[in-house]
């Protein structure tokens, strides 16, 4: 679509602005770390495995070191002293750091250089092992090729990890090129990363490392028969934003939802902890090569999607900031945003058509997610499947990356397998139908959309403005996103973030940091 | 949609294979349902809707949707799941059977083996003015991308058009001699299309037409098995391509002779 | 919309030609006419009732007139000779004229004047009865207004008047403008209009007076409570094409399908007949005041819509001159077209639009009547709702007039009372959310919208102007709209054109042609 | 969507009042259908359709279309026509009672009559963190135009927002001495609402809240039956708006006092 006239000059300040937004909170990031951040060093280390009450044996580690007041160090710190004091691996360093004699605090010997050195060789086969699963996954993409965009992005949720295998390959079958495998309603509360096959979840399934393995492997092998590479997503987001960031790296996940402010709004977790949180998951997902997806779309299912249209905006320049400042590339922000304007208002088409745009224009180089109306649909599946079929309309029109499909039944349960079969049919009937509108269109320069298109610009321009001015803390917790309130010291998980001590090792990271 | 023909034809007993709808896990038993009922939307209307489901058997019932249809009409949508479990095991589908030639290879067998041109006569009958479909399988243009008789040198097809008297169409046969009469019924409302055919096979009767001539039936709600059950040699549905039709004529004509079909 | 650059010289050269191509048959219109054109002017006169066979009054007479060869004078010649010699009543002067002796050829007295005057008061008061129900429905609908365009058309047709009137009136509930009882399949076919209530019809109810009375008084009752004009139409169309305009006419409908070339081509009725029909039956619905609707959607059902989309355009101008030549004024041509482009067609959604701007544009007074995709429908009906969406976002972005509501069973049955439901409700969110689409779109002036308007213009050019060459009655033989042959002398009806002899008298049709 | 309550509430005893389905003719019993068998895409699927209709007791069945949803799921949309009969006249529906009055009558009310603010906390249980429903009846914006329960100087609303633990709600409720407890549910998959609800109840049961705080479920699969059966006082579905929630409460209290509702 012809782009839409917006003034350059506002964009490059807007993302100015931002970088100063995340550089407030970036010396407080740098200066601490969290327990899910110490459990992923432990498990990119190798630890593994849980007692038999199926707590994990990170978790063990990390809180035995924390009751210990070792934690400051870093989990690195203690694994490798272990190691340097005679455990033949990993894993038994990391049992005798769990289940072992309490953690003694570091003596003379302990010094930094002496440890990093022990644990070099576990770094290096850390990062190995992210590298050879991001080859093995751009191999398969290179040899089978992707559908073109707006790819079709669904979601399974049964539950059950077996069920959603084969909703995952029925969706496959019918067209879609990316899955996602909701998660359980409470696991993103939960501060351990649950082991094995899992078949009872609600509103979704249990994010495992086992779970990522079954939909992957059969991804695996449907995309061989349909020729076409598949794609998986999970939820980088929750208590254990990194531990599962690292696994969904290893498992060869291609997306993965994680946002600098979601947990926060959406799921009352401290802030602290998240902004933590997610600085090193992005940092193991950069190395990964995975897509992530910002949850700016949530935003307008709290607020109302005409008056906070800007706060998306706002939201995508600071999530794009806080992503650049670990290390991810444009190409790799699937930043979201939603078709959720109140689908009773007199000319909503044209107000998404003018935020979609925008959206676009703004991050040309993003794979930006463009997500469906959810908000205002009713059990009224008909109009429901109307409603998704100008929204498709718009996705091809405006050339967005990524698009979850619309739902018909949206407002009754988690999609059925012919809900997503009847989407999927559906968006490409559009998406043929449409293909090249976008290059058909332009826009009446004194018409509604352009002035909406400048007015949520301007706007997001002044919010970013004001929150360099009263920093992040402040404006989350004065609800200035999705009409959400959470004081910085709020929330849950806050018990879980601590400062670097002076000697704060962390090797994984320090490697990671380094990544071009 | 159905295939006509092809596809899966395998009629041996198979065995048992109990399936149940399916939607969100295996063998949930969902079924989507909408209807409207002659009362105003109210709670009670939608209660009425929640009995009318259970009343068809389904468990669960959510009514997601009550929308004012009208004053005194009320849409439902509804959600529930159903106990049934069919043996697929057990479903057998009478299907229209014949080799699977070319255009090509049809008129090259026409010409071996009959060394006649095949006559057929279509038209769509009684009131029924949809000539899209006899016109597919007739004219020269034919329907996806698949010529239609008219085009195949070794048959002589004559379309009538559309609103054709059943006595006419068996008249024009008759005279003609042809092998095969396609007759088309695409109005379906009270269930017309079955009047009109039954019609039609009992003035093909009377005639001494039927058994003789190739009776064949075609529409957007015919099938195979309701032709048959209508005394129809062969139906087809929605898709049909004209060289399905002409293999399933020159098929009969060959195996009446006894040849290989 | 903005408008599509196309030259307006082509467009004024269309119009001229398509003016000769009706000139062509006008001289044949001017000296024929046809059995109902003057059973007509019997009902016109006052003439009704049946025979206990149900055959009608008007029939018997005219056949009995055509068979002492006295049609020739016009059955206003034999009538008013039936007056002069004594009939108290125009009823007891048809009566005789049906049943009576048989009918005596013209005597010395019986000049055209004096019959002409013996009809004078008839005459006056047959077209007093058009423009009382015209003022009758210019109040009602002055009085409750009607809503905004596209006005919302939808068709009932369950076989049952009764049936057909309880749906009309929920089909107004729900928010439509305009209801159409659509004719049993056989109606067209059959040379007389039935009489009475009926309840036994395929695919639709038959066309009688009283049916229209039972629809109307339905409607008439329903308008107060919705505080909303509602309009009623049924079809000036088949063998009885001008007995159904003046019945439509003295019954208040506001809207009929009518058409120069539907009946030829899609019901095989003689070019000669239909022609001469449409003359007089236009004449009758210019002074009712009725909307005429057009047919040339129906040529995409059986002619391809990307192909044959000029063939559309070229019959838009003719059927135009036609109506112009019988008197009919713009604001009265409710020409119709379609959104019947293959769905699985790549860009089918840029070509419909370019279509339905072309329309708009070339005839900008007329209440154009834009119809659903129909032929590319299947049983799936989700996607078929979601197909008539973008098929309504068509119809509000380019300003269509009059849009007949698309409904998901398309492929299934006449519509039931909620698929009617479930399309208003559907069409009503498009139009409220794509309301100023209109206002904002300019196109690009190289795609390919700009591009195949230019074509599709081009070619209907082209198409006029062989038309004019071979003449219209060539061209129907030829094939060259819809894909169907119609030889001039062929199909039904032919039987009941009758050349009009010197003394031909039709006070009538002499009157409607003076209508200024 | 249903009217919480008013509306149709004439509960005296009604004429037998018989109705069908009605799609084309009055009461010919149409209904749609759709739902996916486990099965690839053919003839036999489309029969074992036909024959789940009709297990459904469905006459005149019409697969109208067979979609490949997988290699071995086909999804159906059927048509067909039920001989269902309900009684709409014997049908009764618990429906939350209480007078309308308008947020200022309803301080009014609470100000003359109990001469106390009221005391409401609320919260989206368990692991749900749907807050927009609860969001909508307590804070200040309120819904659908209808200011929230914060707003009324009369009431004292805490929301405690969203994956509160039954037990910490309840807590709540005892140490401020609320007059009721609003819970609110959202996420039903496999009736996980019910179960926590009924969890709820029993908690409420074993620290004698119940009977004594008014409590109040809501959701989207929520209705005033559905609440009533599970032990609440009153039940609020979709399209609910803060001032039934007051209405109705304070009918409730004033009921208890003896004041005329
Ligand atoms: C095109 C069309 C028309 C055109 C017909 C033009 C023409 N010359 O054919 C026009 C506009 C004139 C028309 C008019 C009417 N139509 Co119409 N029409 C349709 C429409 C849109 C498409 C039908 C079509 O062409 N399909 C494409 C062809 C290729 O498919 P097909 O017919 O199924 O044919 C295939 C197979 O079935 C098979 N086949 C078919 N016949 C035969 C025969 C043999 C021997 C064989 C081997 C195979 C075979 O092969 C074909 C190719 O695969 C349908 C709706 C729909 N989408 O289906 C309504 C529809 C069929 N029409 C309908 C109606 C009611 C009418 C009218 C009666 C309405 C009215 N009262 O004015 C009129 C009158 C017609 C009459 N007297 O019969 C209804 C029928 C309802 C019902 N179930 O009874 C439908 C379903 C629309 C609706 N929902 O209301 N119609
Ligand atoms: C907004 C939304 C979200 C937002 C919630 C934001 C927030 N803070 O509330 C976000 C994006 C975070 C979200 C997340 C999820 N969601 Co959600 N979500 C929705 C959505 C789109 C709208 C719900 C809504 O806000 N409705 C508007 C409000 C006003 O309506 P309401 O809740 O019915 O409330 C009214 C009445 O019911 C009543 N009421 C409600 N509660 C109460 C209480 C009392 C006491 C009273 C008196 C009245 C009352 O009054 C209200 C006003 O009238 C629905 C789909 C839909 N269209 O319904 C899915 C939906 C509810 N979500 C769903 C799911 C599965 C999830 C997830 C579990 C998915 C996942 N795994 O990630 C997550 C996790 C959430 C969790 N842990 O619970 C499913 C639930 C499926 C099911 N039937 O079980 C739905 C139906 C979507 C779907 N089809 O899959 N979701
Ligand atoms: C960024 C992000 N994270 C996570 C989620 C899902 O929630 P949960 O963390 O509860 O699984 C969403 C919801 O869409 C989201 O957008
Ligand atoms: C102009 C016109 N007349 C008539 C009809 C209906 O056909 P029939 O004359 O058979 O009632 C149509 C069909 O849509 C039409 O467009």
């Amino acid at each position: 679509m012809e782009a839409l006239p917006i003034d350059p000059a506002v964009v490059a300040e807007c993302r100015a602005l931002a970088a100063r937004v995340a550089d407030g909170v970036g010396r407080f990031i740098q200066a601490h770390s969290t327990v899910s951040i110490e459990r992923t060093v432990l498990r990119a280390y190798g630890a593994h495995g849980a007692d038999p009450d199926g707590v994990p044996l990170v978790n063990t580690c990390v809180a035995r070191l924390q009751a210990a007041g070792q934690l400051g160090l870093g989990a690195a710190h203690a694994l490798g002293r272990e190691l340097l004091r005679g455990a033949a691996t990993i894993q038994e360093a990391a049992e005798a750091l769990a289940y072992g004699a309490p953690p003694e605090p570091p003596g003379p010997g302990d010094n930094l250089e002496t440890i990093r050195r022990a644990l070099a060789p576990y770094t290096a086969e850390a990062l190995a092992v992210i590298d050879r699963s991001r080859e093995h996954r751009e191999a398969d993409r290179e040899r089978l090729g992707t559908g073109p965009t707006p790819l079709k992005y669904v979601i399974v949720a049964t539950g059950n990890i077996y069920d959603d295998a084969d909703q995952a390959r029925a969706a496959a079958q019918a067209g879609a090129d990316i899955i996602a495998v909701i998660r359980s309603t409470a696991q993103s509360l939960i501060d351990y990363v649950p082991i094995g096959a899992t078949t009872e979840g609600y509103g979704g399934t249990w994010a495992t490392q086992e779970n990522f393995r079954i939909v992957r492997a059969a991804l695996d092998d449907e995309q061989e028969r349909l020729g076409r590479y598949l794609q998986q997503v999970n939820y980088s987001s929750g208590l254990c934003m990194p531990e599962i960031a690292y696994l969904a790296a290893v498992e060869r996940l291609d997306m993965l939802l994680n946002d600098a402010m979601y947990g926060i709004l959406f799921r009352d977790i401290n802030p602290r902890r998240t902004l933590c949180d997610q600085y090193f998951s992005r940092r193991v997902i950069a190395r990964a090569g995975i897509v992530i997806n910002t949850g700016e779309d949530n935003y307008l299912t709290t607020a109302d999607a005409v008056e906070a249209a800007h706060t998306v905006v706002a939201s995508q320049f600071i999530n794009e900031a806080f992503a650049h400042a670990a290390g991810l590339p444009d190409e790799l922000m699937g930043l979201g945003h939603a078709f959720e304007i109140d689908k009773g208002l007199e000319d909503s088409f044209l107000l998404e058509i003018a935020q979609a745009q925008l959206v676009r224009q703004l991050f040309p180089k993003h794979p930006i997610k463009w997500m469906p109306a959810t908000k205002h649909k009713t059990g009224d599946i008909f109009l429901a499947h109307r409603v998704d079929g100008l929204y498709d309309l718009v996705g091809v029109a405006t050339g967005q990356s990524i698009e979850l499909l619309g739902m018909m039944t949206e407002a009754i349960h988690n999609p059925y397998l012919h809900d997503r079969f009847v989407a999927i049919k559906g968006a490409d009937y559009v998406f043929r139908a449409a293909r090249h509108l976008g290059d058909e269109l332009r826009w009446n320069p004194d018409g509604l959309v352009v002035r909406r298109a400048r007015e949520v610009l301007a706007s997001a321009h002044a919010l970013l403005r004001e929150t360099v001015e009263e920093g992040l803390w402040s404006a989350i917790a004065r609800g200035v996103f999705a009409d959400v309130k959470r004081p910085e010291t709020g929330g849950r998980g806050l018990e879980g973030v601590f400062a670097r001590a002076p000697e704060y090792l962390n090797p994984v990271l320090e490697a990671l940091e380094e990544t071009p | 949609m159905s295939p006509p023909h092809g596809g899966d034809d395998d009629t041996r007993k198979r065995a048992a294979q109990p399936i149940r709808a399916y939607g969100d896990r295996m063998g949930d038993g969902a079924v989507q349902l909408s209807f409207t009922l002659p009362v105003a939307a109210s709670a009670r209307a939608k209660e009425a809707a929640r009995r009318y489901a259970e009343g068809l058997g389904l468990k669960h019932v959510l009514v997601t949707a009550m929308e004012a249809a009208g004053r005194e009409f009320s849409f439902f949508v509804v959600y529930g799941k159903s106990d049934i479990v069919i043996d697929y095991g057990v479903i057998e589908v009478p299907e229209v059977k014949s080799a699977e030639r070319t255009p090509k290879e049809i008129n090259d067998v026409i010409k071996k083996q009959l060394g006649r041109r095949v006559v057929v006569v279509g038209a769509c009958t009684g009131s029924d003015a949809h000539t899209v479909g006899i016109d597919a399988i007739l004219n020269m243009k034919g329907f996806a991308g698949d010529y239609g008789l008219e085009r195949y040198p070794w048959f002589e097809a004559y379309n009538l058009g559309s609103q054709v008297p059943n006595d006419v169409l068996l008249q024009k046969a008759i005279d003609q001699r042809d092998d095969a009469i396609l007759v088309s019924q695409v109005v379906t409302q009270r269930d017309v299309h079955r009047e009109n055919s039954r019609h039609f096979i009992d003035e093909a009767k009377r005639r001494g037409v039927h058994g003789k001539q190739l009776l064949l039936l075609g529409g957007p709600r015919v099938d195979h098995k309701l032709a048959l059950e209508l005394g129809f040699d062969a139906g087809f549905g929605p898709g049909t391509k004209p060289s399905d039709v002409a293999n399933f004529i020159v098929h009969r004509l060959l195996q009446r002779r006894g040849a290989p079909p």
